[in-house]
């Protein structure tokens, strides 16, 4: 089971809830995607259209909620969302995004530093989006980090984890969860990730985007499963010498 | 008297409490949390809370996001 | 479903039954592999262990056989062990492998050939183990072979699938299934064939030479649904541009 | 008298058949295919082939492979 | 210096000339490219265009010409350009291309390997072009191809040497000069080809339709020159693990 | 011509000074890479051996020197070690280094913008090593990096670009020049970074440790000269397609 | 008379040679080789080779290629 | 007298300057830097800076490096 600060969770795979052509069609790919955690955003209200609320459509029994500080450009920006956040979720867990630059919406290494040890001073259990930076990965979990969350890829590329040899080096040191995020834009990816020793991975756009997204939903749970239980098998070694798989022996008779 | 609310001018009337606002606006309390010239008013004080000409308030809630 | 010839299949793993630790550790793993068809080899008799016999360990109810041609080096040679096939086990199936060189295994396209030819006249079902060449695998299919298994890497060398590209087009190009074999060495590779859109894959050295058989035998059932179904269900398309997965608008308030 | 089975000597009594050698080597028929001077020898046949001096049979039998 | 069959030629980098702008463009680039060794194609006669004619652009003093059977679909249509070349161009050496399928390209391994067998007992010097096929490679030099000419990607694709393990195999195997052929798209590509242990290789379109083709040819003489010297110079092995280039010791003082 | 602060540079390569067998072979190799900046790190004086000294083996009028801060784990080891650079080689020039993690030598983000606000309000002019981080780059160009060096791969492990979609990124962004720095490991990855567009490549272990350094330095200085021709003349675009290089027009005959 | 040259008609004189044709479609025998009804022409009997009515006639030369 | 030159114990006479030191040491002056408890001294200063007991010296040059 995977524990992140007190809580522990049987599904290695997070969901995000954007993109989704419709609160119903999210609900049931959410379903088939066995999340516990998902993420959410923060805006205003859409006055015109007041009963337009995720919260309406999902169990928070069911899910458990990680508000996340998309649109921060700076620590301040995503603290003033962190706060609003707990105001309006009744909870102190929080994925910090802070991605000053809309081009690649890559993350700040100094702002999410600076931000995060504010945030876990100010009691909040944070997740920080972070570039696959091994070395900001070590002082992120220094400074209160729950969890660190390396992206593979930038968000809604569908690449892949492109960061293999950082984000190999980030699992290998880590004493807290690694949860590879942003740019899994297939089964394939993701199990990638969880064989490589990642603790779960976050996906939004693969699902939401995909054309039976309770279909893509139930995949990637299956790869999650798929590549955690081969890290935890022992996966055999890559070799370039070729070697029989049947016998070598008992042949004589052909030749 | 008007206020501003996310960003718009807002009609309402002397002496209007948040909660009314939100009835108003057909907001459960619950879901939204509000702003009030950059503070956060706790939901407890929303009954307590009466509006003045000219504030800014803000109502956010959560959306789906990745 | 998957078809090849007349028999349609559930599972679109095939497992192979080389390497194992004991006929114990097989026998779980094919099980968990949810495999209903598996490889065996010919080899003599060990007449010093009569019996050693891999068909008391499996159900033929359960398995469907496929026999290889393994240690074959010529065309001549691979039909030999064809007919011992056919009447050891009762069964005109075959998977036809004609590797010359034991350095590499790598198999020789034009006893390939010929020998799919000749054996299909003579009432086998063929599927041959051919390298990712596109016009071969035309070719394969224009002399009635069942179905072809195009490599992924070098057998054996958990490489995963180097030769993407080709793969890709035999896939776009065939009009039998495809079943993508050698190499597969991770779960994620497997998914990887499968998003591409292979009918099968074929996995043995992975499964049999895991610290744990039995749940890596899981592992690549999962991700072989995983893979399958994500297929079906459209994968969204990659690019190089970021795009958020939260919404861009109701952010006035924080700028 | 002297046959070769799987490249190796083997001493039977004249006049053994096929099914014979089977037993005395502890194989269930139906698990092998004997190849006799190169030429598949059908099951029904075992009961009835008598071996001779210097015969050369194989006896093949499935084995895990991939 | 490379050794085909009984010419030896300085440069390791073939030209094609298919694609120019113009004779004139042509000239220069293959001029800055240094190749020695250039390929043809042959085709009708333009009757409306007498005068164009690529042999009075080029100097078969300065470039050894190596036409090609591009456009025939099996062994007898490239057996017949073969002997239309060696009518109109005096010459013996023939680069073999026998591709059925336009859509991809791609050669084929039967046919190619029956004309090399055929017109190598007609005399000629063949160059077969061929999949990265290892098994291939070594029939063909068995039946006396002087050169073998496997592809990186497929033609006018500029993606590289996407066959890498195969053609590493074909090299090491190789008792006759392997020409990396097809797909090179940049310098780098190239240099890598020749960094496994190429011989030469063979690159028209990424010279004929860059920006600037004559620079484009001076830089795939650089890079050639490049990737041989550092095949032969030893190249470090690659590792996961980080070492330093400044000493280790002498620092007591910082700490 | 490369320009970085008030100097400009005819070579786009740049030469690391450690690990070659000896001054003579570093003299030769340095020639031959026709490198105009060459790196040097700052180390305790061996007082057994008071006559090794690295400034008497090279012709500063030759060679820019630019001393790096290598061994420093802070900022405030670094702006140290920055000034004995400056007192003992009267350059204000740095490559200035912080990798507080001897297990992978990866640079820390947080020290090594600070140390770089710090130096260039002191006067330096500084060249920061540092993850491929494209929001970290423009945040050091922001206090006033003279260029950014990010890494390809970690230092001395010859992998090449791996961090190739954020190299791209940030070459995309940058106002300053952009050097690839650490891991390129054989002339192909020098040649593939400036096709990029990278201003500059700096290398060092795959020449020092090269079976012949001299060699191999002429082989790098030629790749990068091809890799930055390419970039000027405008590569072909990649495709997936394959496309002819011979007409497809007048073979009617064939058929 | 009409023979077919590169699958066009082409009206040539009577007792036309091969040379003549050349001439005529300004080639210079040295950069073509020329299959008359599929069998090729050695140069050396251009001049002696008399066109006949509706023979079929390729002209191919080397073009740009890879 | 001693002093500490790079970690280690160095006998100095009494009185002994600093380019007196790199004399002993046989070390041209303007290849190194020379750290006096941890300030740098500047070249010119190295006549008139007379060494005491126990300073704590780091002679400091370039070497090879990346």
């Amino acid at each position: 089971m995977l524990q992140i600060a007190d809580k522990t969770f049987r599904s290695r795979l997070f969901g995000g809830t954007g993109k989704f052509a419709s609160a119903q069609v999210m609900k049931a790919a959410l379903d088939a995607s066995g999340s516990e955690m998902i993420t959410v955003a923060l805006r205003r209200v859409d006055l015109s259209n007041p009963d337009d609320d995720i919260m309406a459509n999902l169990d928070r029994e069911k899910y458990w909620f990680l508000p996340n500080t998309s649109g921060a450009r700076d620590a301040e920006e995503a603290i003033r969302l962190a706060h609003l956040a707990r105001a309006v979720g009744n909870t102190n867990w929080l994925k910090l995004e802070v991605t000053p630059d809309p081009r690649t919406l890559l993350p700040d290494p100094i702002e999410t530093l600076k931000a995060t040890q504010l945030l876990v001073k100010d009691g909040f259990i944070v997740l920080p989006y972070m570039n696959a930076d091994p070395i900001l990965s070590l002082r992120l979990q220094d400074v209160g980090a729950a969890a660190v969350m390396p992206l593979g890829s930038p968000i809604g590329t569908n690449q892949g984890v492109l960061t293999r040899f950082q984000v190999e080096i980030i699992i290998e040191q880590a004493k807290v969860p690694v949860v590879v995020d942003a740019g899994l834009g297939a089964p394939s990816h993701a199990a990638a990730a969880m064989e490589m020793g990642a603790d779960a991975v976050l996906v939004n756009t693969a699902i939401a985007v995909a054309g039976d997204p309770v279909r893509m939903g139930r995949a990637f749970a299956q790869a999650v499963e798929a590549g955690r239980t081969a890290y935890e098998s022992g996966l055999g070694v890559q070799g370039k010498k070729a070697a029989a798989s049947s016998p070598e022996v008992g042949l004589d008779f052909l030749r | 008297m008007i206020i501003i609310c996310n960003g718009e001018e807002q009609e309402v009337a002397e002496g209007c409490t948040l909660s009314q606002l939100l009835d108003l606006l057909q907001l459960a309390p619950d879901t939204v949390v509000v702003e009030c010239d950059k503070k956060i008013v706790n939901r407890i004080d929303y009954e307590t809370t009466v509006l003045a000409e000219g504030q800014n308030l803000e109502l956010i809630r959560f959306v789906g996001g990745g």
